[in-house]
């Protein structure tokens, strides 16, 4: 779920920038060590970015309404963890923003912060952790894709609510009111996603 | 499945001559004037000055372009809605009670609100329309280079917008080529269809990584990627005119700044 | 003859792209082999997909055995059952893990039993010769391996036409000749043909009719040697003349030939060649033809076959031949282009036999004939049966 | 002739996979033109890769210019920059997102200052005739436009030896013909090239000499007219004839032709047949050709040229010669297969005017001369000049 061009007000989309940056900074200071440890690793990473760009340029089967579509960092988070995801999330999203009119410039910030930072963080962690308890392989790749597009929509919801609190009772009526507003695709097109990845998987697996 | 990437009709815009530099000023400073303001008026007087410029001076069709108004709609509508209930102030224009514990009020101020957001998001989503349709992101690497983004963020950006063409065109054969057999055509099984199409892809993508670092290798790669090729000729009066016409809308914003629906201000 | 697909005036134009097709009309008839020749962007893949309703014309119509297309999901999901697509590139249309699962793709879709899933599978698998490759990955196949996949998961459906994109691109000659025979096959076996290809020399020897197409129209639309023969036609397209028109077309001018038949074949150009000099006709005595039907091939035949030493040449046609031939030892001399070689063979005084079954054999007694009648020569078609009753 | 790449012994396999080379030894000398020949998965892909170091044999050496390759970084970057590699899909070769980058990419790594990569680039995409598509990316371009940039990218580092893999594949007639007729003009410019495909007419015609490859071996490396007229080691290799080698062999057979030369063109066995006929020579007279060098044209001269009437054919070679006529808006009969099309008309009494440059005027006075010797037609070959004082 993208924040459109124009939808935040001030001073949230700066905010979010300023939240995002850091983030961003560091993945590419570690990007930038990689490389110069492997210089191979650029081609792939660069395949990668394609890959997530085109996954999330795809219209899923079945949810229909609004631009819902896999966010696909998921997968990047689970194979090459979550700082160089926030790199390469951030590109994807630029290139949406431009390519496709999914999302904006002035909330590529917050976009970034919910999809390319929090929720690959969330679903690389959550990979990690169901690793060590020898949770099935495939279970684990649902349950991280599925929370990874989960948080990210939680997250969304949290900055919309925050930049437009309600009269009464403030953020938590509003975050509850956009969060139930967009459950409707979000929550179906976060178990899509999970099983999408399963059945990715399973077929490199299988190769 | 027929996506149309802007890219492509960025590289044929009639504004394509024109050095990037100028669009992005007048583009970015469209949205940034949008989103500051107070009023809805500045934001619609962007709307229609900027798709005037893209499809006139652009040239792009206007049926096209008025599809494009549509790939918004559906998240501005829903959240402007949200806006509209939860933001109430002054007063009440409409109530209602649903399921008998739910009270949906709206109020001038709300409406207000309502539409100030929804204005931004249409003077905003055009003014991204103008830059996407008329600067291709080719010229915009050239600009980032000039501006000392760090190399490795450039030439991955450069490599997945390369990769980008090359694995969507692939996704839409394999698309085809399952309709084609009748994939899709039930609901049940299209989300195993869908994978297996990730899937294939992801594989094709991996061995084309593969086989991109070889064709480097063979071009003597030693780290280096970014070079600038031709650039649109700097056109003085075109910054001119453009910092003119930010300057105006900056003067209608403030000027503007307490024109509402329903009179009254937004605290 | 019935008319399969009608396609009348269509117009398409990609959003926001010229137009791909402009006025295009054009009729398959059952049984038909069709090719569609001309450069890369002469629209003809653009065509093709209009033929299973993959694009919608911006106007005209599309007819499948006379009704108009209706683009609802059900017709859609007839129309692609019956007109069977096989894509350019095998890799983007094989993504099963398995070579089963991917052929089984198509008739799980149609909700066939497991069952009724499992023969049609193993009957495509049969028919493209690729029985023990069930569970091998796609991936490791080699380029004509993956074509014949393709074909195979397009057949389990049991398409009445097929439509071809480019169906030898790509392959190396031995494998384009296979996947060219099965075609062959296929169309004896009564299925309509439409292929495109920017291959002359296999459109001109293959085809039934060629379509010449240059930026999205039909220029032409003929029998091969009329097709071929136009100089300024073939230029407009950015065609060149297949070689063995250009070779008649060179021997015309120096006063070699007269022959009004221009040649589709090797053995067309020895027959202008040798009415004009005289010299073919009469100075050997030719040979003759045998006949053998592979479904009555039995051990004590095929042993007879191999010692005869009065047959120096055998020749094998179809898929159901080449396995008998091989399952009973008879070494096949050829296995591609049989009649022609036979014929040519047979001129220079051999004996041949040639080995094949159901509609084929009538393709050779009437590929002979009209060899016959053309050239003046007297080549005999014997079945084996006689054959064997005069030895 | 200097050995330019010199293979010995080279035994190679994959990883975990079987032999894909087995005792390959191989000679490419300066200046030649080589062809390899073979069915997919024959290893010609791999030996192609053992040419600029890409893959290192198991046992065997590379040697270039008769120093075995050191197979660190920096030797192996001179290397690749000695020896251009062009792949056989353009998509997996161009990575930048414009042309001009693209090309510049080699240039940029070997440290080229800014101006001499400009230069470079800009002559390379002259070369290529892809001027103004400097800007564009490259995902909006033909096949044979994508397949040019990739040339222009291995051209920009102005490599002494050319390797491509399947220079043709998957291109239309026209666009094959234009890659066909750059490789020559790099020949002529003194490169040495070295080709894989599995297109025999193309080897046939094009190739010095042809390396016949199956299942990871050399199984035969000789001129073009032997390698093709062995029928074994073709059906070995599971390739066929070119159809002028079948139709000669079948003549032959039939006793219509004798010569012991092995026709490589339409022309050569419209000589063949009319030396056997004595019918080509002698009865009508032959034209003669008229040679122009194409760095001397300017307007006055062709506009004598399009008002001659004398002359009724005009061919141009090379991308000089056809960009003047161009410019000069000289009508081109020919483009491509110059020599042997206006060889031809003139056997048959007409006029031609062959407009080339550089190294290409010589061939055409070699092939001509060599054509008179074998047939006996006495085609006169005179420059330009000449033409207009005798007129």
């Amino acid at each position: 779920m993208h924040i459109m061009e124009g939808f935040l007000p001030s001073p949230w989309w700066q905010i979010w920038w300023i939240l995002a940056l850091p983030c961003l900074i560091y993945g590419l200071y570690k990007l930038k060590k990689i490389m110069e440890e492997n210089r191979e690793v650029l081609p792939l990473l660069g395949v990668a970015g394609g890959f997530i760009f085109v996954l999330s340029a795809l219209k899923l089967p079945s949810v229909t309404g609004s631009c819902s579509h896999p966010t696909g960092t998921a997968l990047s988070a689970i194979t090459f963890g979550p700082w160089i995801s926030a790199v390469l999330g951030c590109i994807v999203l630029l290139f949406q923003s431009l390519f496709l009119a999914h999302g904006g410039l002035t909330t590529l910030g917050a976009n970034m912060f919910s999809m390319a930072i929090v929720g690959p963080f969330i679903g690389y962690y959550v990979y990690k952790g169901l690793d060590k308890l020898n949770v099935n392989f495939f279970i684990n790749v649902f349950i991280a894709a599925f929370l990874c597009d989960l948080v990210t929509y939680c997250v969304t919801a949290l900055e919309l609510a925050l930049a437009f609190p309600a009269t009464s009772g403030g953020l938590i009526p509003s975050f509850a009111a956009f969060l139930g507003v967009f459950a409707v695709t979000q929550i179906p097109l976060a178990i899509i996603e999970g099983l999408v990845f399963v059945v990715i998987f399973k077929y490199i697996v299988i190769l | 499945m027929n996506y149309e990437l802007f890219e492509n009709i960025a590289q044929t815009s009639g504004l394509r001559d024109v050095h990037p530099a100028v669009k992005l000023i007048l583009g970015l400073g469209c949205i940034l004037i949008s989103v500051s303001s107070n009023s809805f008026l500045t934001p619609v007087i962007i709307a229609v000055s900027i798709s005037l410029i893209t499809i006139v001076l652009g040239k792009i069709h206007l049926m096209f372009y008025l599809r494009l108004l549509f790939i918004p709609l559906g998240f501005a509508l829903l959240s402007v809605l949200v806006i509209v209930f939860i933001r109430n102030s002054g007063d009440v224009l409409f109530s209602a009670s649903v399921f008998g514990w739910l009270t949906l009020t709206i109020t001038t101020g709300s409406v207000n609100e309502g539409m100030l957001i929804l204005s931004r998001i249409f003077g905003g989503m055009c003014s991204l329309f103008f830059i996407s349709l008329s600067t291709p992101v080719t010229e915009i690497f050239s600009l980032a280079k000039k501006c000392r983004l760090p190399d490795c963020f450039i030439e991955l950006a450069m490599l997945i917008y390369r990769y980008i063409f090359i694995l969507f065109e692939q996704a839409e054969m394999i698309y085809q080529a399952q309709v084609m057999r009748l994939g899709y055509m039930k609901r049940k099984g299209s989300v195993e269809s869908f994978g297996c199409m990730a899937g294939s892809l992801f594989i094709h993508s991996w061995e084309s990584g593969e086989k991109l670092l070889g064709a480097m290798d063979c071009r003597c790669y030693n780290g280096k990627y970014a070079l600038l090729g031709e650039q649109g000729v700097f056109f003085g009066p075109a910054l001119f005119l453009t910092i003119l016409f930010l300057a105006s809308l900056f003067r209608i914003m403030i000027l503007s700044c307490n024109i509402q629906l329903f009179g009254g201000l937004i605290t | 003859m019935n008319c399969i697909l009608e396609l009348t005036d269509l117009e398409y134009h990609y959003p926001n792209g010229p137009k791909a097709l402009e006025s295009v009309s054009l009729r398959l008839m059952q049984g038909e082999k069709i090719a569609l020749v001309g450069p890369n962007g002469a629209g003809k893949s653009t065509l093709l997909l209009m033929l299973n309703g993959m694009l919608r014309p911006d106007s005209g119509t599309v007819r499948f055995r006379g009704e108009p297309i209706s683009y609802s999901r059900k017709a859609l999901m007839n129309l692609r059952k019956q007109v069977g697509f096989v894509f350019q590139n095998p890799d983007h249309q094989i993504i099963a893990p398995t070579v089963f699962q991917d052929v089984a793709f198509g008739p799980v879709n149609l909700d066939y039993t497991e069952e009724e899933t499992k023969t049609s599978v193993d009957e495509a698998l049969m028919y493209v010769g690729l029985t023990e490759f069930g569970r091998r990955p796609p991936h490791n196949l080699s380029g004509g391996e993956k074509k014949k996949v393709a074909m195979a998961g397009v057949l389990a459906m049991n398409p009445d036409v097929l439509v071809f994109d480019e169906p030898t691109s790509a392959l190396d000659p031995d494998s384009a000749r296979s996947i060219m025979e099965l075609l062959d096959e296929l169309h004896h076996a009564g299925k309509s043909i439409i292929i495109s290809t920017h291959d002359v020399e296999l459109a001109y020897t293959w085809a039934d009719r060629i379509v010449l197409m240059d930026q999205g129209k039909i220029i032409l639309c003929s029998k091969p040697t009329d097709a071929f023969s136009d100089k300024e036609l073939l230029a407009e397209a950015k065609l060149s003349k297949p070689v063995l028109v250009e070779l008649y077309d060179a021997l015309c001018e120096l006063g070699m030939a007269k022959s009004e038949k221009i040649p589709r074949s090797v053995l067309d150009i020895v027959g202008i060649l040798g009415m004009e000099h005289h010299c073919c006709r009469g100075c050997k005595a030719p040979g003759f033809i045998v006949l053998e039907d592979a479904d009555f091939l039995n051990e004590d035949l095929a042993e007879r076959i191999v010692h005869d030493e009065a047959i120096q040449i055998i020749g094998g046609m179809g898929s159901v031949a080449k396995k008998q031939a091989k399952d009973y030892g008879i070494p096949l001399t050829y296995t591609h282009g049989v009649i022609d070689k036979c014929l040519l063979k047979a001129i220079s005084g051999q004996n041949c036999l040639i080995i094949t079954s159901g509609g084929m054999i009538k393709r050779v007694l009437s590929r002979v004939e009209e060899f016959n009648a053309e050239s003046g020569n007297t080549i005999e078609i014997v079945t084996f049966d006689n054959y064997l009753h005069n030895n």
